[in-house]
C-alpha cells in the first residue's frame, strides 16, 4: 500500500493528462478530469509527504535503473509546492479563457504532464531516473509555450521562445547526463542515497572537480545561473500564465534541487572547489538581473529577470557549503516558487486584460480601480524585494549570512565580498520593485493615458482571486513562520553535508 | 618471407589504380572496372597469404573464389542499374548533376497509386532514339564523353 | 565421425526467408493475378523467421545457438589443414545476434505491410481503365523476393563468424536493396539507385580489401577473438607492432566499408537520394533492416577484436561526430519528411557507432541497443508518413502536410509524437532517452570528454530537428497560413510543388495493412518506452 | 506578562491586517485602528510600569538553522518599556488625529492600517532581542513609510518622494544587513544577548568594527544622517499624520534605539563611534542651518527632525560607557512628544489654511488660541526652553556628551559637544523664526514685496531642479526623477474642515505630554540628568539664538531668513542640490542597467544566437553542396577511407 501510493502519486496526473490529451475537443469532461486529477494528486502528495512513503523496484535492470521514489526533507516542500501550484494553475485556467492556440483539454493535459515530471524529479532517488524525470517536463512545456503562448506576438517569436527553452534545457540536461554517467561509472551505483553515503569516497579530487563542473554546468542552465539565463526571459514573456507559473514556480526549482540532491552530497570536494565560481556567478546574476529589471519594459520579462536575481541568492547560499547555506538555498527555492507564482498569476491576469505587458504604455492605475490585483501586486513585489516578514526575506538573509560564514575551506574573503555585492542586489530589487509598483499600481503617467488603456481593467474575482489569496497567505504565512519550511529540511541538510545518507 | 612482398606490392598497385579509376572516370562502366581492380587486389592478397601453411581450410583460395563470385553478382546488378540509368536519364555520366524533376503528374510515392503501378518506360520520355545510339556510339569508342 | 555439424534449428531465422522466396515464386507462378499473395507469403515467412529467432534471444548470456561447427578432433587429420585449429562454428547466434535477427525480421514484416499492394480488382476499378497488361505482373513478387533476400542476408550476417559467410551475406543484404530502389522506376529512384550502387560497390571493394588484410594479419578466416589474439603470428607482419597496425588497418577498412551501409559521413551521400527515390516501404527498409544488417556486420567484426582490450578508436569517434553533426545540420534544413528522415538516419548513425569507440561488450551492446531504439521509432515515423501519404497524397511528404495532425488524427499524431520524441531522446519517448543513456555510457566510461560534448551539442540539434516536425503536428489548423514557418529557398519550391500536387479529393485507398504496420510498430515503441528493459534485455 | 510583550507587537500587526480586510467599511476600520492603539497603550503602560527584565521571550520559535542560532526572542526591560509606551502614545494620538484629518479620504482605511502596521514594526524593533527580528521591524517600517509617503499617489511629487525615501534608506540598509550579519557571525547567533556578550578580544576586532560601522551606516539611512538626509524633507509629501509618525517616534528615531541596544559594543569600539560622531555632528549643524532657511513649515520641521535625531546619535557617540545610552533615549522620548505635537499642529493649521508654505501661514496661528498655544509649546520645547521636556532631554544629552568629552572621550566627544551647542543656538533661532512668522499677523508692504521676491527666487530654484528632473524622467525610468517639494504645495486634505473634539484632544494630549512628559522619564535611570554648567551654557545659546533670529526679523516684521543672501537661500531651500546628486547616482545606475541590457542581448545572448545562425547557415551550405552526383559520393567514400585509415593506424593503441 505504502509503495503503491507513491506510484499512484505519479500515475494520477499522468493518466489524467493522457485522458485529457486524448479527449475529443468537444466534450466537456476536461474540467472534471483536470481538477479532479490535480486535487487527488495534491492530496496524495500531502499524504506521501506526511508519511514518508517510498517505492523501490527494479525498472531497467540492464542499466541498473531502479524505480526508486522517496520523499525526504530536501524534496518534501518542493513536492508540495509542485502539487499545490498545479491545482492553483488549473483552477486559474478553468476560471478564465483558454489561451488561443488550441483546446483547453490539451492545455490542461500539458500542465498535468509538467506536474508529473516535476513530481518525479523531486521524488526520484536514482540518478538516471532523476535525469529521465528531469526531461519529462520539456515537451509539455514546449507545447504550452509554442502553442498556447502569447498570441499577440508573431509566430516566429513564439517559436523562438519555445525553441530556446527546450534547446537550452536539453543541452543542460545532456551535460547533466554525462556528469551522472561519469559519476555512476566511477562509483558503481546510480542510487542517490548510496552516492550520498559514499560522499565522494573513491573519487580523486580532479575527477570530482570534472564531474562537478559538468553536472553544475548542466544544472546551471535550468536554474538558470548567469550567463546561461538568456532562455528564461523570452520563455516567460511568451508563455501563457500557466506556463510562466509552472516554469518559475516548479521548473527552475529542479535545477537548484538537482545541485543539492546530486552534486553536493556525491561530490563534496568538487563542489567545494567550484564554489567560488558558483558564488561569483550567483552574485553576478543577482546584480545583472536587478539591473536588467531597472530598465526592462515588459512586465513579464521583468519578473523573469528578477527570477535570475533571486536564483542568484540560492546559488550563493549553495556556494557557502554550510548547513545554514543549504537551508537557505532550499528555503529560497520554495520562497521564490511561491512569490514568482503569485507574481505571474497577477501579471498574467494583467497581461490578459491589457493585451500586452508593456510598462511604457501609460495605463490606469491599479490602486483604486483594481484594488485586488493591486494589493496582490504590491505584496508580490514587496516579497520580491525581500521585505522582511514576507517569505523571500529569510531565504535571502540566510543566504547572505551563510555566505559570510562559509563552511571551512572555502574562500572567506571572496564570499564576503560576494555578500556585500549581493546585498546591493537587495537595493536593486527594491528599486525595480518600486519602479513597477509606481508605474502599475500608483499609475505613473496614468493621467496622460487616453482611450482604451485609460480604462481600469476588471478586477480579479472568483476562483482566480481565490488562487491569488491563497498564495498571498502563503507568502505572508511562511514569512512570519519560516520554521514550517526550515524544519522540514533541517535533518536532511546535515545528512547531505555529512554524507550520512538516511 | 621476402617473396611475399612482391605480390603484396602488386596488390597495392592494383588497389591504387582501382581507386584512381573510381575517382577519375566519369563513365559508370569504367568505374565498375575500377572496382573490379580493387577487388582483384584483395584477391591477390588473399591468395598470397593463403599460401601460408598455417591458413586453415585453404581459406585463401576459397575466399578468393567467394569474392570472384560476389563480384560477378555485383556486376550483374550494376549493369542492370546502369542500363536503367541510361534508359531513364539518357546518359551514364556519374559526374553529371542529375535532373531529379519528375513529371509533375508523377506521384512521388508511386507505390500507392493504382494508376501507375509500375511502368518504367512511361516515365520521363528519354531523348530521341537517335541521340541514344549516338551516345552509345561515343561510348563504344572508349572515350567516356557521355551525352548530353 | 567428426564432421560439419549442422543444427538446422539454429538456422531457421535465415531459412524461413529463403523458403519464403521459393514460396513466393511458386505462388506467383500459380496465381499470377493475386497481387497480395506474394506479400502474404513474405509476411508469413518473415514472421516465422522472427518467431524462430526468439529462442536465441531468450537464451542466457554467454551461450549461443551454433551451426556448421567444425574443428572436432580428428576431422582435419585426413586433410592438409593444420591440426591446431580450434573447434569453431561458422554460424553462432548468441543473444545479441538473435536480437538483431529478431528485430530485422520484425522490421521486415512492417516494411512488407507498408508495401502491401491494392487488390487487383480494386486497382482496376480505381484507375477506371484496365491496367496495361504488361504491368503489375512482375512487380509484387519481385519486390517480395528481393525484400526477403535482403532480410535473409541480414539474418545471416548477424550470425556469421567467418569472412566468407560474412562477405556473401553482406552482399546478399545489399544488392537486392539497390534493385529495390531502382524498381520504383522514376527518374529520382534511378538516380538514387545509381548513387547507392556506386557507393556500395566501391565501399564493398574496400571492405573486401579490409577482409583480405584481416586474413593477412591473422591468417585466419574466422572472425573471432582467438584469431585476433593470434595476430602476432601473422604470416606477413615482421613484428607484433606491424601486425597490430595491419589489424588496425583492416578494422578501419571494414568500419569504413560498412560505414556506407550505416550512412556514416562521409559515406552517406547516397542516403537522401535513395530514400527519396525509393518507394516509402523500400526507404523504410533501407532505414531499418539495412541498418540492422550493417551494424550486425560491424559488430561481428568488432567483437572479434574486442579481445585486444578497449583501444581508443579515434577513427570511429571522428566518423560518429561527423555523422551526427552533418546529419543534424542537414536535417535542420529539410522540408520533405522523407529527406528529413534520411538525414536523421545519418545523424542517428553517428549515435549508433558512438559507443563503439570503446570496443568492449559494453560498447557493442550499447550500439545495438541504440540502433534498435532508432529502428523502432523510425518504423513508426515511416508508417505515419505512409498513412498520411495515402490519405493526402504528395503533401504528406512535406512538413506542411502535418499541420494540425493532432486535431485531425489524434492517435496517429500521438504515435508520430512518440516516435519523434524517441528519436530526439525526450520523454515521452523514454526509450530514445534510455538509448541516449546507453549510447553515452561507454563513451563516458572511456573518458572521451570532447566526444561527449559534441554528442551533447548534437542532442540539442537533434531536438531542434525533430521539433521542426513535431511543431506542425501540434499546431492548430486554424492558424493563419502566413504564420507557418517561412519556407527556406532551397526546399520552398519542393513544398510548393507538393502543395500543387496534393489532389483536392481525399483518396479512399485501402490502408488496412499500413494501419496494421503502424499499430504493430507503435505498440512496440510504446511498450519499450514504458519498460525499456524489454528492448535492452534482448542485448544482455 | 510574557503575552503582553507579544501582544504589543502582534496587536498592531493584526490591526493592520484587519484594517485592510475592512476596507469597505471605514467605520469599522476607524474602530479597529483607534481601538487597537488604545489597547496597545494599555499594554505598553503595563510594560512600563512593570518591566520584566528578560530577553528570553519566545516569539515564533527558534529557526532551525544548524550552527547558527536564531532564537527570535523578544525582550522587556525599562528601556523598551519607556520607548514602547512613547511609541504607542504617539501612535494613538496620530490615529485619533487621522480620523479627522483624512475623514474624506477614500483611502483612509489603507492609511490607518498602514499606520498600525508601521507601529507594529517599530514596536517589534523595540521589543526585539534578536537582530533578525530587529531587521524585520526595521524593514517593515521602511515599507510602510513608502506606503504612507506615497499615500496621495495621484501626485507625481508624492510618488517620487516615496520612491526616493525607500530607495535611499534601502541603499543604507545594504550596510545594515551586512552589519547585522557580521555581528551575528561573530556570535554564531542572532540573539542580542549573545551578540553583546561576545566581547571584543584584546586589541582590535576588525569584524566587530566592520559590523558596527555598517550598522551606523544603516542607521544613517533611516535616521537621515548626511549624506542620506535628503529623503526626509521630501517625505513631507505624505499626509501630515504620516509625517508625524515617521518623525516623532518611529522610523527616524528607531536608529537611535538600535544603536542604544548595541551600545555595550559601541562603548568598546572607538572607530565605529568616531564615524557616528562625525556623521551626527555634521548632520545636526548642517540640517539646523537648512531648517532656518526653509520656506515651508513642514520642511522646516523635517530638517529640525534630522537635526534632533543627530543630537540623539551624537549623545550615543559621545557618552561615556558608564553613562550608557539612556540620555539618547531620553531625548528620543522628548523629541517624540514635541515633534508629534508640532506636526499635528502644523497639520491642523495647514488643514485650516490649505497650505503649508510659511508665506501662506503667516500669522494664521494668531487667532486660533488653542492651536497657537500648542504650537508655542511645541516650538519652545524644540528650542529647549525649560521646563518643557525638550529642555530636560536635550540637556541630558548635552551633559552626557560633555561628560564624555571631559572624561577621556577625546576629539570624538569634543566634536559632538561643539556641534551640540551650535545646534542649540541654531535650533532656538529657527524656532523663533517660525514662531514669529506664524504669530505675526500683518506683514508690512515692504516685507510682502520682499516675500514675493523671495518666493520668486525659490520658485526659480525649484523650477531649475524640476527641469533637471523631467529630462531624466523622459525616458520612462522612474529611478531618477526628482523635484524639490514645491514651496507652498497645497495639501489635498481637509480644507477648512472644522476640527473635531477628539482630534484637538489628541493635540492637547501631546501638548500635555510635552509639558509634563519629563515625569515619565523619571522612572528611567539617568534619563534626566541636567548638569548645571552645561544647562546654563546651553540656555545662553538658546537665548542668543532666539535673540539673533528676533533681531534679524526686525521684531517679527519680516522673515528672518530673508536676511540671508538670496542665492544661498534658494540653494538651501532645495537642500544644496543633494537631490540632484541622488539623481545623478540614479542615472548612473540606470546607465549601467542599460549597458547590462545591451550586454545581455548582444554579448551573453549572442553566443546561442550565433550558434543557431551558424547551424542554419552550415545546413544551408550543406544543402547546397549536397547534390545527387554519384561521383562526389565516391569522392567522399575514398577520402573518408583514406582519412579513417590514417587515423586508425596512427592513433590506434
Amino acid at each position: 500500500m505504502a509503495t503503491s501510493l507513491m506510484t499512484l502519486l505519479l500515475l494520477v496526473p499522468l493518466l489524467a493528462a493522457l485522458a485529457l490529451l486524448t479527449l475529443p475537443s468537444t466534450s466537456g469532461g476536461e474540467r472534471v478530469i483536470a481538477l479532479g486529477g490535480s486535487l487527488v494528486t495534491a492530496v496524495l502528495a500531502v499524504v506521501v509527504v506526511s508519511g514518508s512513503y517510498q517505492v523501490d523496484r527494479s525498472w531497467v535492470r540492464s542499466l541498473g535503473i531502479r524505480w526508486h521514489f522517496a520523499v525526504d526533507g530536501l524534496s518534501a516542500a518542493l513536492v508540495l509546492l509542485a502539487a499545490l501550484l498545479t491545482v492553483a494553475v488549473i483552477v486559474h485556467a478553468l476560471a478564465g479563457p483558454t489561451p488561443a492556440g488550441g483546446s483547453r483539454s490539451t492545455y490542461l493535459g500539458a500542465v498535468l504532464l509538467v506536474e508529473t515530471g516535476a513530481l518525479a524529479t523531486f521524488l526520484a532517488r536514482d540518478a538516471v531516473l532523476f535525469f529521465i524525470a528531469f526531461e519529462v517536463v520539456l515537451v509539455p512545456m514546449w507545447v504550452l509555450i509554442r502553442r498556447f503562448g502569447d498570441d499577440h506576438v508573431s509566430d516566429e517569436r513564439r517559436s523562438d521562445a519555445a525553441g530556446r527553452f527546450i534547446l537550452f534545457t536539453v543541452f543542460g540536461s545532456t551535460l547533466m547526463l554525462i556528469g551522472i554517467l561519469l559519476l555512476i561509472w566511477n562509483q558503481g551505483t546510480s542510487d542517490l542515497d548510496t552516492l550520498a553515503r559514499l560522499h565522494g569516497d573513491g573519487l580523486t579530487r580532479p575527477l570530482q572537480i570534472t564531474i562537478a563542473a559538468v553536472l553544475l554546468t548542466g544544472l546551471a542552465i535550468k536554474v538558470p545561473i548567469w550567463p546561461l539565463h538568456t532562455w528564461l526571459p523570452s520563455a516567460h514573456t511568451i508563455a501563457p500564465t500557466a506556463g510562466s507559473v509552472l516554469l518559475a514556480g516548479v521548473l527552475l526549482k529542479m535545477g537548484t534541487y538537482g545541485i543539492v540532491r546530486l552534486a553536493v552530497p556525491a561530490l563534496p570536494e568538487g563542489v567545494a572547489a567550484l564554489s567560488p565560481v558558483l558564488a561569483i556567478l550567483g552574485v553576478v546574476g543577482i546584480i545583472w538581473g536587478g539591473l536588467a529589471c531597472l530598465v526592462e519594459r515588459d512586465l513579464k520579462r521583468l519578473v523573469a529577470y528578477s527570477s535570475v536575481a533571486h536564483m542568484g541568492f540560492v546559488v550563493l547560499a549553495i556556494a557557502s557549503g554550510s548547513d545554514a547555506g543549504l537551508q537557505a538555498a532550499l528555503f529560497g527555492n520554495v520562497a521564490h516558487g511561491v512569490v514568482s507564482a503569485l507574481l505571474f498569476f497577477v501579471v498574467g491576469d494583467l497581461k490578459e486584460q491589457w493585451g500586452s505587458a508593456d510598462l511604457s504604455v501609460a495605463r490606469a492605475a491599479l490602486r483604486d480601480k483594481t484594488p485586488r490585483l493591486g494589493v496582490a501586486l504590491v505584496f508580490g513585489f514587496a516579497a520580491a524585494l525581500g521585505l522582511p516578514g514576507l517569505v523571500s526575506f529569510w531565504g535571502e538573509f540566510l543566504a547572505l549570512y551563510a555566505a559570510w560564514s562559509p563552511a571551512p575551506g572555502r574562500p572567506v574573503a571572496l564570499l564576503r565580498t560576494c555578500v556585500v555585492v549581493g546585498a546591493m542586489g537587495i537595493a536593486l530589487a527594491a528599486a525595480y520593485s518600486l519602479r513597477v509598483l509606481r508605474i502599475v499600481w500608483a499609475g505613473e503617467g496614468s493621467e496622460d493615458a487616453q482611450g482604451e488603456v485609460a480604462k481600469a481593467v476588471p478586477d480579479s474575482t472568483g476562483p482566480r482571486w481565490g488562487v491569488v489569496v491563497t498564495l498571498l497567505v502563503a507568502v505572508v504565512g511562511l514569512g512570519v513562520v519560516p520554521h514550517l519550511l526550515l524544519r522540514i529540511s533541517e535533518l536532511d541538510v546535515v545528512a547531505v553535508l555529512g554524507g550520512g545518507g538516511r | 618471407m621476402m617473396h611475399l612482398q612482391y605480390p603484396l606490392a602488386l596488390a597495392a598497385l592494383l588497389a591504387g589504380i582501382g581507386v584512381y579509376g573510381v575517382l577519375a572516370r566519369r563513365n559508370a562502366v569504367l568505374v565498375l572496372i575500377g572496382v573490379e581492380l580493387i577487388l582483384n587486389a584483395a584477391n591477390l592478397i588473399l591468395v598470397t597469404v593463403g599460401l601460408q601453411p598455417k591458413a586453415p581450410f585453404a581459406a585463401g583460395s576459397v575466399l578468393t573464389l567467394f569474392v570472384i563470385t560476389i563480384a560477378a553478382a555485383e556486376v550483374c546488378v550494376a549493369l542492370a542499374v546502369i542500363l536503367a540509368m541510361f534508359r531513364g536519364l539518357g546518359h551514364i555520366d556519374l559526374t553529371a548533376d542529375p535532373d531529379l524533376a519528375d513529371d509533375p503528374a508523377d506521384d512521388p510515392d508511386g507505390d500507392d497509386d493504382p494508376d501507375r503501378d509500375d511502368d518504367p518506360d512511361r516515365d520521363d520520355d528519354p531523348p530521341a532514339a537517335g541521340s541514344h545510339s549516338a551516345t552509345v556510339g561515343q561510348h563504344g569508342s572508349s572515350r567516356e564523353e557521355v551525352s548530353p | 565421425m567428426n564432421g560439419l555439424v549442422i543444427d538446422v534449428a539454429a538456422l531457421w531465422p535465415a531459412l524461413f526467408p529463403l523458403l519464403g522466396i521459393v514460396a513466393v515464386l511458386v505462388v506467383d507462378l500459380v496465381t499470377p493475378r493475386l497481387r497480395q499473395a506474394p506479400y502474404a507469403v513474405a509476411v508469413v515467412a518473415a514472421g516465422f523467421g522472427a518467431w524462430t529467432s526468439l529462442p536465441g534471444v531468450l537464451q542466457e548470456a554467454g551461450s549461443s545457438r551454433s551451426s556448421f561447427c567444425v574443428g572436432q578432433q580428428g576431422w582435419f587429420s585426413s586433410t592438409s589443414a593444420p591440426p591446431h585449429i580450434a573447434p569453431t562454428c561458422f554460424w553462432q547466434a548468441d543473444s545479441l545476434a538473435s536480437g538483431l535477427q529478431l528485430a530485422a525480421s520484425l522490421a521486415a514484416v512492417v516494411c512488407l505491410l507498408l508495401a502491401w499492394p491494392i487488390a487487383r480488382s480494386r486497382a482496376d476499378a480505381a484507375s477506371g481503365a484496365p491496367a496495361p497488361a504488361r504491368s503489375g505482373h512482375t512487380r509484387e513478387p519481385v519486390e517480395a523476393v528481393l525484400l526477403l533476400a535482403a532480410l535473409a542476408g541480414t539474418v545471416v550476417l548477424a550470425a556469421s563468424r567467418d569472412v566468407g559467410t560474412w562477405l556473401v551475406a553482406l552482399e546478399l543484404a545489399t544488392l537486392p536493396v539497390i534493385v529495390l530502389v531502382a524498381l520504383a522506376g522514376r527518374r529520382r529512384s534511378i538516380v538514387g539507385a545509381v548513387q547507392l550502387l556506386v557507393t556500395s560497390l566501391v565501399s564493398f571493394a574496400l571492405l573486401v580489401l579490409g577482409a583480405a588484410l584481416w586474413f593477412a594479419a591473422t591468417g585466419s578466416p574466422f572472425l573471432d577473438p582467438e584469431a585476433a589474439g593470434g595476430a602476432a603470428g601473422s604470416p606477413v607482419a615482421l613484428d607484433s607492432a606491424g601486425s597490430a597496425a595491419l589489424l588496425a588497418l583492416s578494422v578501419v577498412f571494414v568500419v569504413a566499408g560498412i560505414g556506407f551501409k550505416l550512412s556514416l559521413v562521409p559515406f552517406h551521400a547516397w542516403t537522401p537520394t535513395a530514400y527519396s527515390g525509393a518507394t516509402l516501404s523500400v526507404a523504410t527498409f533501407l532505414a531499418t533492416v539495412s541498418k540492422i544488417g550493417a551494424l550486425a556486420a560491424l559488430l561481428v567484426f568488432l567483437r572479434a577484436v574486442a579481445v585486444l582490450g578497449t583501444p581508443g578508436f579515434v577513427a570511429i569517434a571522428v566518423l560518429s561526430a561527423l555523422s551526427m553533426t552533418v546529419g543534424n545540420l542537414m536535417a535542420l534544413r529539410q522540408n520533405d519528411v522523407v529527406l528529413l528522415l534520411a538525414w536523421s538516419t545519418v545523424a542517428q548513425a553517428g549515435w549508433v557507432v558512438l559507443p563503439l569507440v570503446s570496443v568492449s561488450a559494453l560498447g557493442t551492446g550499447a550500439s545495438a541497443a541504440y540502433l534498435l531504439t532508432y529502428v523502432v521509432a523510425t518504423l513508426v515515423a515511416f508508417a505515419v508518413v505512409a498513412l498520411t501519404v495515402r490519405d493526402s497524397g504528395a503533401v504528406g511528404r512535406s512538413l506542411v502536410g502535418y499541420e494540425g495532425l493532432w486535431r485531425r488524427h489524434a492517435w496517429r499524431a500521438g504515435a508520430l509524437g512518440l516516435a519523434l520524441t524517441s528519436l530526439a531522446g525526450l520523454p515521452p519517448g523514454v526509450i530514445g532517452l534510455v538509448g541516449k543513456i546507453v549510447a553515452l555510457r561507454p563513451v563516458v566510461a572511456q573518458g572521451w570528454v570532447w566526444l561527449t560534448v559534441i554528442a551533447a551539442a548534437n542532442a540539442v540539434l537533434g531536438v531542434a530537428v525533430y521539433l521542426r516536425w513535431l511543431r506542425p503536428v501540434v499546431t492548430s489548423v486554424a492558424e493563419p497560413a502566413e504564420a507557418a514557418e517561412p519556407v527556406n529557398e532551397a526546399a520552398g519550391s519542393a513544398v510548393v510543388a507538393g502543395r500543387a500536387l496534393s489532389s483536392p479529393r481525399v483518396r479512399q485507398v485501402r490502408r488496412g495493412a499500413v494501419v496494421a504496420a503502424l499499430v504493430i510498430s507503435a505498440a512496440v515503441l510504446l511498450v519499450v518506452s514504458v519498460q525499456p528493459d524489454l528492448l535492452l534485455g534482448v542485448l544482455r | 506578562m510574557i503575552w503582553v510583550v507579544r501582544l504589543v507587537v502582534l496587536l498592531p500587526a493584526l490591526a493592520g491586517l484587519a484594517g485592510l480586510l475592512a476596507r469597505r467599511t471605514p467605520l469599522v476600520a476607524r474602530g479597529v485602528a483607534v481601538g487597537s492603539a488604545v489597547v496597545v497603550v494599555a499594554l505598553a503602560v503595563a510594560l512600563f510600569v512593570a518591566p520584566m527584565d528578560t530577553a528570553d521571550i519566545d516569539s515564533v520559535g527558534a529557526l532551525p538553522l544548524g550552527n547558527l542560532s536564531a532564537p527570535l526572542h523578544l525582550l522587556s526591560d525599562q528601556l523598551s518599556g519607556v520607548v514602547a509606551l512613547v511609541v504607542s502614545l504617539v501612535v494613538l494620538t496620530i490615529q485619533v488625529f487621522t480620523v479627522w484629518y483624512l475623514r474624506d479620504d477614500p483611502r483612509y482605511t489603507q492609511f490607518a492600517a498602514t499606520v498600525s502596521l508601521f507601529a507594529a514594526g517599530m514596536l517589534l524593533v523595540v521589543a526585539s532581542a534578536d537582530l533578525a527580528l530587529t531587521l524585520v521591524g526595521w524593514e517593515v517600517m521602511g515599507w510602510c513609510s513608502w506606503l504612507l509617503i506615497g499615500h496621495d499617489s495621484e501626485r507625481f511629487a508624492a510618488r517620487r518622494a516615496a520612491y526616493k525615501a525607500f530607495l535611499v534608506t534601502c541603499v543604507a540598509d545594504i550596510a545594515m544587513v551586512v552589519g547585522f550579519i557580521a555581528l551575528s557571525v561573530r556570535a554564531r547567533s542572532t540573539d542580542l544577548l549573545d551578540v553583546l556578550t561576545v566581547h571584543p578580544s584584546a586589541g582590535t576586532d576588525a569584524l566587530l568594527t566592520l559590523g558596527l560601522v555598517c550598522v551606523v551606516i544603516g542607521v544613517a539611512g533611516k535616521s537621515g544622517l548626511v549624506p542620506f538626509h535628503d529623503w526626509l524633507p521630501d517625505a513631507m509629501e505624505g499626509p501630515t499624520p504620516a509625517s508625524a509618525l515617521i518623525h516623532a517616534a518611529t522610523m527616524v528615531a528607531a536608529g537611535t534605539y538600535v544603536i542604544a541596544r548595541l551600545f555595550p559594543l559601541y562603548a568598546f569600539d572607538d572607530a565605529a563611534r568616531t564615524v557616528l560622531a562625525v556623521l551626527a555632528a555634521v548632520t545636526m549643524v548642517y540640517t539646523a542651518l537648512l531648517a532656518f532657511a526653509q520656506t515651508d513649515l513642514k520642511r522646516l520641521l523635517a530638517y529640525s527632525t534630522l537635526s534632533q535625531v543627530a543630537i540623539m546619535l551624537g549623545a550615543l557617540a559621545a557618552a561615556p560607557a558608564d553613562v550608557g545610552p539612556v540620555p539618547a533615549v531620553s531625548h528620543l522620548v522628548g523629541h517624540a512628544f514635541f515633534k508629534a505635537l508640532l506636526f499635528l499642529g502644523a497639520g491642523w493649521l495647514a488643514a485650516l489654511v490649505g497650505a503649508t508654505a510659511l508665506d501662506a501661514l503667516r500669522g494664521r496661528a494668531r487667532d486660533r488660541r488653542a492651536l497657537r498655544r500648542a504650537m508655542a509649546i511645541g516650538l519652545a520645547s524644540l528650542a529647549g526652553v525649560p521646563p518643557l521636556i525638550g529642555f530636560f532631554t536635550k540637556d541630558t544629552a548635552i551633559d552626557a556628551a560633555v561628560e564624555g568629552a571631559t572624561g577621556g572621550g577625546g576629539l570624538r566627544a569634543w566634536i559632538v559637544v561643539v556641534a551640540l551647542f551650535a545646534t542649540t543656538a541654531l535650533t532656538a533661532a529657527y524656532c523663533t523664526r517660525a514662531w514669529l512668522l506664524l504669530d505675526t499677523p500683518c506683514p508690512t508692504p515692504a516685507s510682502t514685496s520682499s516675500a514675493a521676491n523671495d518666493s520668486f527666487e525659490v520658485e526659480h530654484g525649484g523650477t531649475r531642479a524640476r527641469s533637471l528632473t523631467t529630462s531624466a524622467f523622459d525616458d520612462g525610468m522612474p529611478l531618477t526623477p526628482l523635484a524639490v517639494g514645491e514651496p507652498g504645495v497645497l495639501t489635498t486634505h481637509g480644507e477648512h474642515k472644522p476640527i473635531t473634539l477628539t482630534a484637538s484632544l489628541s493635540v492637547f494630549a501631546l501638548a500635555a505630554l510635552t509639558l509634563f512628559g519629563t515625569l515619565l522619564l523619571l522612572g528611567l535611570d539617568g534619563a534626566v540628568h541636567v548638569g548645571v554648567v552645561s544647562a546654563t551654557v546651553s540656555l545662553l545659546f538658546v537665548a542668543a539664538g532666539a535673540f539673533a533670529a528676533w533681531s534679524m526679523s526686525e521684531r517679527g516684521l519680516r522673515d528672518a531668513a530673508e536676511r540671508l543672501p538670496t542665492r544661498l537661500r534658494a540653494d538651501a531651500v532645495i537642500g544644496f542640490g543633494a537631490d540632484t546628486a541622488y539623481a545623478r547616482v540614479g542615472s548612473g545606475v540606470t546607465a549601467l542597467a542599460r549597458l547590462v541590457v545591451v550586454l545581455d542581448r548582444d554579448v551573453v545572448d549572442a553566443y546561442p544566437r550565433a550558434t543557431a545562425v551558424t547551424a542554419r547557415q552550415l545546413g544551408r551550405i550543406g544543402v547546397r553542396l549536397h547534390r545527387a552526383v554519384p561521383a562526389s559520393a565516391l569522392l567522399g567514400v575514398v577520402v573518408g577511407i583514406v582519412v579513417v585509415a590514417v587515423l586508425g593506424v596512427t592513433v590506434w593503441q
